[in-house]
């Protein structure tokens, strides 16, 4: 197991793009959470603010082709991974425009060309999908690596522990992704896990235990691990420490933990340390937050002017 | 036995009683179960919570009987079975019946054989409660309904009440009983109020309910599938003879072939999956039975043979309705075959 | 597209062709299918050993894409899925389909939702092949038939042939297909043999075949209970329609109506539990559909409701058996009620 | 984790309860083997010998009123826990007065007066019920522990992971003993585990891994645990590292492994063990081993005359 210290030497560019990804699902996060009282969205939303550091971290070294697996808290990780903003807000909205026509709703994102083939709502299994994939790439399939991106408690489901031992078995181009925010709904994980995660994973495979809000700890992880899993090193675990600000779901705070700015808010952190190398400007960070507020605007017109999908042509 | 001091007649609740919504009628037989039997306990994911199984968890008298669980159902299902097999009444919780799918090789290999594959030398006396049917654009994976699944597997009792009444007596037999029970209660009928004893009492297991009288056809109907059918015959007057299975095995089939001899026409509303299942199993035993008696086919309204779908429209008209069936049954009463789906 | 060079024409083997096993059949479509498409590959306990699922894995040309596992069913299962998600085409095999259960949630939540959540808008093409029935005093869990349990979800294909020629063809039609298909082969049919082309060739999901003319009572039988009542119909030389759907779903019902049309009597025979199972679909199919040609209730044989019994006795008690067929189908002719278990 | 030492100050009469219990499972397990293929037990076998020592010592630990919840391999665990001979016998003849009345056939045993609550055929699963059991002494339904039973391969089943997870964030007395042969059915361990057993358990408890052919080693080690688990501290594993002379299924040898009666057979050891300290003379050896005989053959003739089962009196 290493403990990633953040890289200091991060490019501009890098830096610029970790920033416009978490804005970006921070701040659609939030007009979720102010929207979602007027029922304009007939699904449940699990919110991933706070967390937002893990899944972009990762997705900066992942290619349209690397496959990711996830599970019911969708929004972020499939915005980081390149999702369009409107096809998710047209899936929210249950338009026949979402990327999977209104018929998956919060938990079911498909975006084939951006190498997402889909969430599940079912806590674990879909741990079991990443692994397929990275076998598929194994046996002939392509260029790629599997990811399988989960929370704390999905690593009580069997189905995690049957998954890492068929990778490490056979030495596959697998990612693990634990996204441990510390719950299970409302119970803490001293009360779902009698051991470490880590400890067991790390019977299987190399771990790295992250900070996970912090972003660049994050990205720099990621980067080593995508890259011994591409280069033939098989799977790799990346266990991410984090907090879910929100309730479980729903737009409501969670009221179990207390968020201090200056410890645990990945976007805050990225942008001090941008700010204070100079990477950019106070000018800057407000122009790219109301850039993406215009995305969102922008978004949802066009989620709310999108057609409802059509009974009569529902196939049986 | 603790139990003795809980029988009671079947009989159904006078006018003027108290009223209790269906979600408090299952706390209360949980509550007062737990009371008479120090051998009975809950566990489930979130069980211990106070929004455990959407409440129907909160408040109970003795919450160091209620224990809640990491998301392994497989395994705590096989802990709830080694607990009956070890002297313990386990009611197993689960929020959604799409996770018991994840426990069936316990369900179906252990839980439902256990008994047959020792010569019924060992007594299984445990409950699997869960929520069914659809919420709020849940998608295919959290809005299925299972009754029909599992009453196909030799050594289950499926129970699917349908008011508060039948929820509380019901769950109370179930814990009762020595053999499993799945007991499904459809999410939609949880606010829903009726009278209810307070004294805890069982209702028998595998006797089937008249929730509307009639002549001119039997409709059978569980579970949600009752209450819009009993809205259906009240809203038009309807002439129809509305049997509420209360369990969909042991089926009640006394009940209903006498209906259908007198009626000569069946329709079969459930709210499951269309093949090979629940209404399947009535049609295929009422023909089978009470042939000479029937006028016309018996039909069946369910389901459309796909998973569920996600948005408002399109959840909506998989599901059927109080109109939708108010529409078939008024076409059967007027001789005309009925339109399934 | 590799598969467009074995696409053919359904028909019957002519006489006087290869002789095959059934199981050797089952492991040609898998071998011709390898070798026509790389994307094909088969994973599964034992897959990759000279008995891995009683013989029909072996010696297979590229065995570098036959892969055996861990116990682990469900997440293979999972991980068949994710590879089918990625461009390959999965068979995963199994020894018995009691086994499958523990795949349930995967098989049940994901492989057989995944088409429906995303409306169809990715291919999911995987095969799950199993041995199903009873061996020799195996018991409870290890005897089981589940083909009815997994013909309820929506989403899946179930295949039960029960010739070598069917076995092929429809296998490789299964191996073809871009939606899951479950592949179910009856353990007693492994050495039987029969006719079957050397080139590959693909049989229409879907379609039945009529084992056996008549014109005095319709008998539906799928899988080892097909190839049983064809003994029954030869042995007396009965005036029966046998019909093999060789598909349990999508299920020819076009086939069974015009048949049970002529005839106005029907018998299905199941080797599955009997509440709410493939025989009570067809049953209230046909009744539905074909109600006014029906001079008899339509019948059902199957197991009894309950766990397989080990001993041989009990076994041989509890399985159907052509005698028994035969018996049920004279008393059919006979115009009197068969005797249903 | 710890490597346990034989007890040498092991009492005379502990050693030949030991020593008797081996032998019954050993002559028990080939006396099946030599009549199986007359096809007089039409049901399938799965012979334990050269793996005696595991079951018999730590059944010496365990009361009639602990609970032993066993797979498919059987035979000799039952006969350790106590269930009698003609009762085995008599339920592989498929007879009615067989333990399980003929209904459960040689993978389904139930004894409830010795603590055999049932065993099961599908690998894994019942590792659960041991747990359940624990728990149900927890709550109060008596003084007993729950002991799951299973192989090296069961482990690979994420309901091993779970059940471990479970009993473990509980406390609960559990026992787990893995019956470490090397083997699931033909494949070798190497290639269904990508990790160590001891490994990933001791993540989660305290554990022993043992020499599972020297039965003083297991008796020693499973004392400890039992009386562990009794005195309230929470679940324990032990590891028994053992053999599978036989085949996987039926009365054949295996031929994937080389067995060295002076290395592997833990009745030759603890026999010479217990000449070379006085404790028998081979006169007593003899009649012990002829004594058995004596047993088998009368459970023989019990099952044999014993009827079988009515299929009329079979209930749906
Ligand atoms: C098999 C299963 N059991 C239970 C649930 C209900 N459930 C949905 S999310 C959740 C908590 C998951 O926690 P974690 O995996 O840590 O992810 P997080 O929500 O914290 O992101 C639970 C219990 C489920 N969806 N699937
Ligand atoms: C869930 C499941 N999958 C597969 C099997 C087939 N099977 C029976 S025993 C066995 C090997 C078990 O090995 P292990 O657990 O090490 O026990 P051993 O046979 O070595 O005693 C297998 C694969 C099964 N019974 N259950
Ligand atoms: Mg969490
Ligand atoms: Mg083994």
């Amino acid at each position: 197991m290493t403990d990633s210290q953040p890289n200091s030497t991060i490019r501009r560019d890098d830096a610029l793009w970790l920033l416009r990804r978490m804005r970006l699902i921070r701040q659609t996060s939030e007009r979720i959470a102010k929207l979602y009282p007027t029922d304009v969205m007939e699904t449940p939303v699990h919110l991933c603010i706070g967390q937002e550091a893990v899944a972009t971290g990762l997705c900066h070294h992942l290619r349209d082709e690397d496959k990711l697996f996830l599970g019911h808290r969708t929004h972020g990780p499939a915005l980081a991974k390149g999702l369009p903003l409107e096809k998710l807000m047209a899936e929210l909205y249950g338009r026949s425009t979402g990327c999977s026509h209104g018929y998956g709703g919060s938990m079911h994102l498909l975006d084939l060309e951006h190498g997402l083939p889909g969430s599940s709502a079912i806590v674990g299994g879909s741990i079991a999908l990443g692994v397929g994939a990275g076998l598929a790439a194994e046996l002939g399939a392509g260029h790629f690596v599997g990811v399988s991106y989960f929370g704390d408690a999905a690593t009580n489901a069997g189905v995690f522990y049957e998954s890492l031992n068929f990778a490490a078995l056979r030495a596959l181009p697998v990612l693990f992704v634990c996204e441990d925010n510390g719950f299970s709904n409302v119970m803490p994980k001293s009360e779902h896990s009698a051991h470490d995660i880590v400890g067991v994973a790390s019977q299987m495979m190399p771990t790295a235990s992250i900070d996970g809000t912090d972003v660049l700890a994050v990205n720099d992880a990621a980067g080593r691990a995508v890259s011994r899993a591409r280069g033939g090193q098989g799977p790799q675990f990346l266990h991410c420490r984090t907090k879910r600000w929100m309730k479980h779901q729903g737009p409501e705070r969670c009221d179990l933990i207390e968020v201090d700015i200056e410890r645990d808010c990945p976007i805050h952190k990225l942008e001090r340390f941008m700010a204070s190398s100079g990477m950019v400007t106070p000018r800057e960070l407000a122009d790219l937050r109301s850039a993406i507020e215009s995305e969102i605007d922008a978004a949802i017109e066009f989620a709310e002017r999108s057609p409802r999908p059509d009974p009569n042509l529902m196939e049986a | 036995m603790p139990w003795s001091r809980f029988d009671c007649d079947y009989a159904a609740p006078a006018g003027g009683e108290r009223e209790l919504t269906y979600c408090h009628a299952v706390r209360e037989a949980i509550d007062q179960a737990m009371q008479l039997d120090s051998r009975v306990f809950a566990i489930g994911l979130d069980a211990d919570d106070k929004f455990g199984v959407f409440g129907s968890m909160s408040d109970l008298s003795h919450p160091e009987r209620v224990l809640g669980t990491p998301i392994s159902e497989n395994a705590m299902t096989g802990v709830a079975l080694g607990a009956a097999l070890s002297g313990l009444r386990p009611i197993h919780v689960h929020l959604r019946n799409d996770f018991l799918l994840v426990a069936m090789d316990q369900i179906v290999n252990y839980v439902a054989k256990w008994q047959d594959m020792f010569d019924r030398q060992v007594q299984v006396p445990l409950v699997i409660r869960s929520v069914i049917g659809r919420g709020w654009g849940c998608g295919a994976q959290h809005s299925q309904t299972l009754h029909g699944m599992f009453a196909q597997i030799p050594g289950l009792k499926v129970i699917t009440p349908s008011t508060p009444y039948d929820a509380k007596g019901l769950l109370a037999a179930a814990i009762k009983n020595d053999s499993p029970v799945l007991f499904f209660e459809h999410r939609w009928l949880y606010k829903n109020t009726g009278a209810v004893p307070e004294e805890i009492y069982t209702l028998p297991i595998g006797k089937a309910a008249h929730l509307h009288r009639g002549n001119g056809l039997t409709v059978v109907a569980p579970s949600l599938a009752a209450i819009h059918a009993l809205k259906a015959c009240e809203n038009d007057d309807l002439d129809v003879d509305l049997i509420d299975p209360r369990t969909i095995k042991p089926l009640d089939l006394d009940t209903i072939l006498a209906s259908v001899r007198r009626t000569g026409r069946l329709l079969v509303v459930d709210y499951d999956f269309p093949f090979a299942g629940f209404a399947a199993e009535v049609c295929a035993a009422v023909t089978e039975q009470a042939f000479d008696a029937l006028v016309a086919p018996p039909q069946r309204l369910t389901f459309p043979d796909r998973g569920m779908p996600a948005a408002g429209p399109l959840e909506r008209s998989y599901y059927p309705t109080p109109e939708r069936i108010g529409e078939a049954m008024r076409e059967l009463l007027a001789g005309q075959p009925a339109v399934t789906v």
